[in-house]
């Protein structure tokens, strides 16, 4: 397509909505002086990361982990680690503690995928557990402090990209930005690849698949694989961005809990855990602000119920009736592609559309 | 040696009391196939009300069951044909999958969170003059409510050995479980027997419930913390199945109170999700479990 | 050289012998029907032929080499496509995505596999249900995917349980022509697990009669319908009772 | 649907909420965090009132509340032209990262001029650094990790002991205990919750106990949200010590006085560092097996102090429950800053610093601490802080040590009555 053919194009909403869209993501920290309002808003990007990494097992693959935390939590530690004894900058810890968390998350993955269904689960919440409370209660491996419970304070060194710190927000947000591009980006390529297609089909049903030739063990590792080393990665953004890592908030199943809530919520497919991040972190950051201290616990019965509700009444999650609200707003709008969806009933579905 | 004594007997009644918890556990997974996440704060909800019923209306604890069996039977069986049935509807439908596990995932979210907003972050613990009573044998020191807990917890989980053994409901529940459609064609409507089920599931957490509070805190988290110790119970002794549920229990209590004893009790806990996992891996179908 | 041939193949479960030291050989370009009554091992032969199951005993073998201690993927891999008696499509694709995943086992490249899977469903009548989830669709269309998706993994045997069990008889004469065609023009050999007698013995070439786990009869269909341990083994109704 | 179609969805759904968000903001003008409403001091307080320990961080809330509103009613801040303190709460839920961007919600939405809070050590010390970037000063009413102080940090104070002084007046009072009754004790078990707070204890106490001639004779750790603590009581009554030493959060302090009263375990005394054993609820639940238990906290009821005893009845009319240590720290901090702002004369986070780092204060009611005065050093400590070791009797907390502060009707129990010649 050429530049003509764009600008052209930019005349109807289905376009001009979009290409708007990119522009406040690109200028949000200018159009707003609150730092607050951006924190949240990194937040987003980075549950949207995460959210992302999870659905590669999770969403594509069928296997559904409730303890992802654990390997936010290694990347974090590992680039950490790295960071306090080594001064290696962030940006190379954070590929390091991106591979160990994938090597871990292999090591674990491969005979927890024999399980199936609920043992997955069940598995999951045991091995995240095992390295919580494995790391609270260490304090030092041989010469390294762990600091156990306490957690690891990031040293400051500095405002510079060079050492991942930066005294305003505005950089961690566009850090956090290009990490989401780059994650859609990724799911984008694995959902549309024989790889996408085999893992939809493992989650679906293991056995028909193994009639098909699909090795489900090797698929789920590479899975597995790719789904920790995002979270890896996120974990090192982490741990650079709130400078404090802890068992207790990194490491506990509230965190792996939330993180696979942004993917159920928003859908299996490669927008799903975005829009699930955009929904529920402002949903949780607005009930602790409007409601926190008086009514505590508020903003979990909320969480609570919307996933009642998406599982009895959206098990594809939110995501394709979005959609639909979308292209009724263009085609009212008068976009001509989207005329079509005037009248439609059913929301759009497709491959692997969610849970089961 | 007398400590050594001790904390196997203190690890026997804990046990039987765990399996007590878990057996309400491994009978739903037995029958539906589902791992039910919400079973801590189910177990939670029992407490509370055992505990209004002891501290407001001044009930002997072991004498609650009478109103609140009842009451939650009726709760747990409009929850799991009103809630839980629709969406195992389909999920049998396209064959297997994680809605009703996701869906009880939500249901402790709200529960817990729910007691938490209505009867307040706050510990409580009813001190009834059964508490502090002991019985002491030699050098020996046997908390009673924690001996009543372990022997009742044994004659209960007997009792429920019994009722599906040799009733009618209880031959109706296990065929349930082992085959849903033969059980369809014989006239038997499967979903009622989910809502039975669950409902049993609450009677054993009442009970449950009514054994601890002498014993024990409520809190709004207090269930969670007996829900993590009886997913690995139940996959210890082989989900489903109930004796193993009282034998992963009795595991679990010695493990905990004879590792605390010798190394510490955060290597208890270490151990414990160790053991977890390696049953996960090694025997997933558990010590008792069938295939 | 036959394609396919057991020999005492045999699997215990537990105490129970559900197959027992069955010998069979298919030949290349055959169509093999295998019947007996409930409960006779017929479902647990073919998920022993496709590595579902280990034999307890016995051998068989492919295109001259051992598939034993193979798993289902590697067997499929090797050229044996099969679909499931209690049918498993995948629920929430559609259709098209279904037989993708078939004809992904030769191709690395989207376009290519969507070509191959549209070719297929064409061959079998699928292509008006094209972008349906598999999980809306009937019985009998349902069976369809299950026999497209292994047509797309081009295989060279492909083992059929039960394929017309539920259908109408206007949807068995579909299937039927369908078993043939696949048969005649793409050149694959066939065993067909059917309880619908009438198709079976108007499809089948040869057939092995199994009963409790043990080969009772085998032969030309005529042959086997006269064999009175067949029609014992049938309580003496012959197939047409059967066929019901 | 093709993935343009998708994106350009998804880009529409951020958009609006990013919107939203912006639009929930309010503050959304240049202003400093300084004179953002003219009389009103906004303080932004950080707690942790959700999670197991949401009960202590509603004691310490109810603290801030009543000082604030007698503050508030005697004309507020004068300096200030009778200016009002604002408390503008948010949970932490117990969570350090929940607590840092609390933190930065308080200063950057809310506008807060000074915080304070948070009382877990593990929120307090990464709060405090968001504090400190922003230069708004942190005042640090009960957390007590030493670290939080040890960082060259200059806009953190803390009013409270940190760790190390706890530890040590525990080993001290031991072991004048024991020169006083003749009986001194030798065998020290360690029994404490395994998170931060825990540990950081333990890790102090290996020093203090041996450098006190005593020996350990049992180190165990437990998990905090234990379902059964029998095997650790059981422990403690085969090390057999003479003292124990409790760090634990209320439902863990509970189970373990229970346990150790059911199993008669016996030994000249026990004693707690706050926290759990501080709490009311800890009375209520314990009953008669708290009894002739110590605790070393900040506060009592009766420490000989003016005041106390009228700042407990307000409080105890308005909550009906009465004060412990984490609410007295806190009331008491508030007038620490009140003081301060009379001298800062501005509402200007600057100032206040300034005006805290200067603090000598010898009056008012932040004087119902033990404490003569309130001074802080260059790290932020405040020099005089002290601590009291009560023990229960006839179901109260009676000031027992040092002789400053002790109650003038009862003397220490040591070595308390055995279990089974209690009535």
């Amino acid at each position: 397509m050429n530049e003509k053919n764009i600008i052209a194009k930019l005349r109807y909403p289905s376009y001009y909505i979009p290409a708007l869209a990119i522009l406040i993501l690109i200028f949000f920290p200018f159009l707003t002086n609150n730092e607050y309002i951006v924190q949240v808003g990194i937040m987003v990007l980075l549950f949207a990361v995460m959210g992302s990494g999870w659905n590669i097992i999770a969403g594509f693959g069928g296997q559904l982990s409730l303890g992802h935390a654990a390997f936010v939590g290694i990347g974090a530690y590992v680039s950490t680690l790295l960071f306090v004894y080594l001064d290696l900058t962030p940006w190379i810890g954070m590929l390091v503690g991106a591979v160990v968390s994938a090597i871990f998350g292999v090591i674990v993955g491969y005979p927890c995928f024999k399980l199936k269904g609920a043992y997955y689960a069940l598995a999951t919440i045991a091995y995240g557990e095992l390295v919580r409370i494995f790391i609270q209660n260490t304090n030092q491996i041989g010469p390294i402090d762990l600091k156990g419970a306490q957690g690891i304070l990031l040293p400051i060194k500095g405002h510079s990209w060079f050492w991942f710190q930066f005294d305003t927000k505005a950089p961690y947000y566009y850090i956090a930005l290009v990490m989401m591009f780059l994650a859609i980006l990724l799911c984008y390529k694995i959902k549309n690849s024989k790889f996408g297609y085999y893992l939809a089909a493992i989650g679906d049903n293991q056995d028909a698949a193994a009639s098909l030739g699909v090795d489900s063990s090797r698929m789920k590792v590479y899975a597995a694989a790719i789904s920790s080393f995002v979270m890896g990665i996120a974990g090192t953004f982490y741990a650079q961005f709130l400078l404090y890592i802890g068992p207790q908030s990194l490491l506990v199943d509230t965190f792996s809990t939330e993180i696979a809530l942004v993917g159920i919520i928003g859908g299996a497919e490669v927008m799903g855990p975005i829009i699930g991040a955009f929904l529920l972190t402002p949903i949780s950051e607005a009930t602790r602000i409007l409601l926190g201290g008086r009514f505590i616990g508020v903003h979990l019965v909320v969480y609570g119920a919307i996933l009642m509700a998406v599982i009895t009444y959206a098990p594809s999650g939110i995501l394709p009736y979005l959609k639909k609200v979308y292209y009724k707003f263009l085609a009212l709008l008068g976009d001509p592609q989207y005329q079509d969806y005037r009248t439609i009933k059913a929301p759009a579905k497709g491959l692997g559309g969610g849970i089961k | 040696m007398g400590t050594m004594t001790e904390a196997t007997i203190n690890g026997l009644f804990m046990g039987s009391l765990y399996g007590l918890i878990a057996v309400g556990l491994s009978l739903v997974f037995g029958v539906m196939k589902v791992v039910n996440f919400a079973h801590g704060s189910l177990l939670t909800i029992c407490m509370y009300a055992v505990y209004y019923l002891v501290m407001k209306a001044n009930w002997n604890s072991y004498l609650t069951p009478i109103l609140v069996v009842p009451l939650l039977f009726i709760f747990g069986y409009v929850v799991q044909s009103k809630i839980i049935n629709p969406v195992l509807k389909r999920e049998f439908e396209l064959g297997g999958g994680h809605a009703v596990i996701l869906l009880t995932v939500g249901m402790m979210l709200v529960m817990e969170n729910l007691c938490l907003l209505f009867f307040g972050a706050y510990y409580k613990v009813a001190q009834v003059p059964i508490s502090s009573l002991t019985l002491n044998i030699g050098n020996i020191v046997i908390s009673v409510p924690r001996m009543i807990a372990g022997i009742v917890s044994v004659i209960l989980i007997f009792l429920l050995y019994a009722f599906l053994n040799k009733t009618d409901m209880g031959k109706a529940i296990r065929a349930t479980g082992q085959d849903r459609e033969a059980v369809r064609l014989m006239g038997i409507n499967d979903f009622k027997i989910y809502n039975i089920s669950f409902g049993i599931c609450f009677i054993m957490l009442t009970l449950a419930a009514a054994l601890m509070i002498p014993m024990y805190y409520v809190h709004p988290s207090a269930g969670k913390i007996f829900e993590l110790r009886s997913f690995v119970i139940v996959v210890l002794g082989g989900l489903g199945s109930l004796n193993g549920a009282f034998l992963g229990g009795i595991i679990i209590g010695l493990i905990e109170s004879v590792t605390a004893q010798f190394l510490s009790a955060t290597t208890a806990e270490f151990l414990i999700f160790l053991v977890f996992i390696l049953v996960l891996l090694l025997k997933p179908n558990g010590l008792l479990g069938k295939k | 050289m036959s394609l396919l041939e057991t020999q005492k193949l045999t699997i215990k479960f537990g105490g129970l012998t559900a197959v027992d030291a069955v010998d069979m050989s298919v030949e290349k370009g055959e169509i093999v029907g295998l019947i007996g009554p409930n409960g006779a091992g017929k479902t647990t032969l073919f998920n022993m032929l496709t590595g579902v199951y280990q034999p307890t005993s016995g051998t068989i073998i492919f295109k001259g080499g051992t598939l034993t201690k193979l798993n289902p993927t590697k067997v499929s891999r090797l050229g044996i496509g099969r679909t499931f008696q209690i049918v498993k499509p995948f629920q929430l694709m559609t259709v098209l995505e279904n037989v993708m995943i078939g004809s992904f086992s030769k191709t690395n490249s989207m376009a290519v596999a969507e070509k191959k899977a549209l070719e297929v469903m064409d061959f079998v009548g699928l292509t008006s249900v094209k972008s349906i989830q598999a999980r809306n669709l009937t019985l009998a269309h349902k069976k369809r995917i299950e026999l497209a998706r292994a047509l797309a993994t081009e295989p060279e045997l492909i083992l059929l349980d039960e394929v017309m069990a539920g259908l109408n008889p206007t949807e068995v004469n579909e299937v039927i022509d369908v078993i043939r065609k696949i048969n005649s023009q793409k050149k694959i050999t066939i065993i067909l697990v059917e309880h619908v007698m009438q198709a079976v013995m108007a499809l089948s070439q040869r057939i092995y009669v199994l009963n409790s786990g043990k080969k009772i009869a085998e032969g030309v269909p005529t042959d086997v319908a006269n064999n009175p341990e067949v029609i014992k083994a049938y309580l003496g109704g012959g197939y047409t009772h059967a066929a019901s | 649907m093709s993935s343009k179609k998708v994106i350009s969805l998804v880009l529409i759904v951020m958009l609006m909420g990013m919107l939203a968000l912006t639009g929930c903001s309010g503050n959304k003008g240049e202003a400093p965090n300084a004179d953002t409403a003219v009389g009103e001091v906004k303080v932004g307080v950080l707690l942790p009132l959700s999670g197991p320990v949401a009960p202590i961080g509603v004691t310490s809330q109810r603290g801030y509340e009543l000082a604030v509103e007698e503050i508030n009613a005697a004309g507020g801040i004068k300096a200030l032209g009778g200016a009002k303190i604002k408390l503008i709460t948010a949970d932490s839920r117990g969570d350090a990262k929940i607590g840092m961007s609390e933190a930065e919600r308080l200063i950057q939405s809310d506008k807060v001029t000074v915080m304070t809070g948070a009382y877990q050590s593990a929120v307090t010390y990464p709060s405090t650094q968001v504090a400190e970037k922003y230069k708004i000063p942190y005042i640090v009413p009960s957390a007590v990790k030493d670290e939080i102080t040890q960082r060259g940090f200059k806009y953190t104070f803390r009013t409270c002991p940190p760790m190390g002084w706890y530890t040590k007046a525990q080993v001290d009072f031991a072991v004048e205990m024991g020169k006083k009754t003749g009986k001194p004790a030798k065998r020290v078990a360690l029994v404490y919750e395994n998170t931060d707070w825990g540990q950081s204890a333990a890790t102090a106490w290996k020093v203090d106990v041996p450098k006190a001639g005593m020996e350990i004779v049992l180190d165990a750790p437990y998990p905090a949200t234990s379902s059964d603590l029998t095997p650790v009581i059981l422990k403690i009554k085969q090390a057999n010590p003479d003292f124990i030493l409790f760090t634990s959060y209320t439902s863990d302090a509970i189970l373990l006085t229970n346990g150790i009263a059911q199993m008669k375990i016996n030994s000249y005394g026990m004693a707690g560092g706050g926290g759990g054993h501080a709490d009311p609820e800890y009375m209520k639940n314990t009953g008669k097996n708290s009894e002739y238990h110590y605790d070393l906290c900040e506060w009592s009821t009766d420490v000989g102090k003016p005041g106390v005893k009228e700042t407990n009845d307000k409080f105890k009319a308005k909550y009906g429950v009465d004060m412990n240590g984490e609410s007295a720290n806190c009331y008491a901090s508030m007038y620490v800053l009140a003081d301060a702002l009379e001298r800062a004369g501005a509402n200007d986070p600057e100032k206040i610093r300034e005006a805290l780092s200067k603090t000598n204060l010898s009056t008012t009611n932040a004087m119902i601490m033990p404490n003569t005065s309130v001074q802080f050093d260059e790290t932020g400590q405040n020099i005089n802080a002290s601590l009291i070791m009560i023990q229960v009797r006839d179901g109260q907390r009676v000031t027992v040590w040092p002789e400053s502060a002790k109650n003038p009707d009862f003397e220490a129990v040591w070595p308390v009555p055995k279990f089974e010649d209690r009535k």
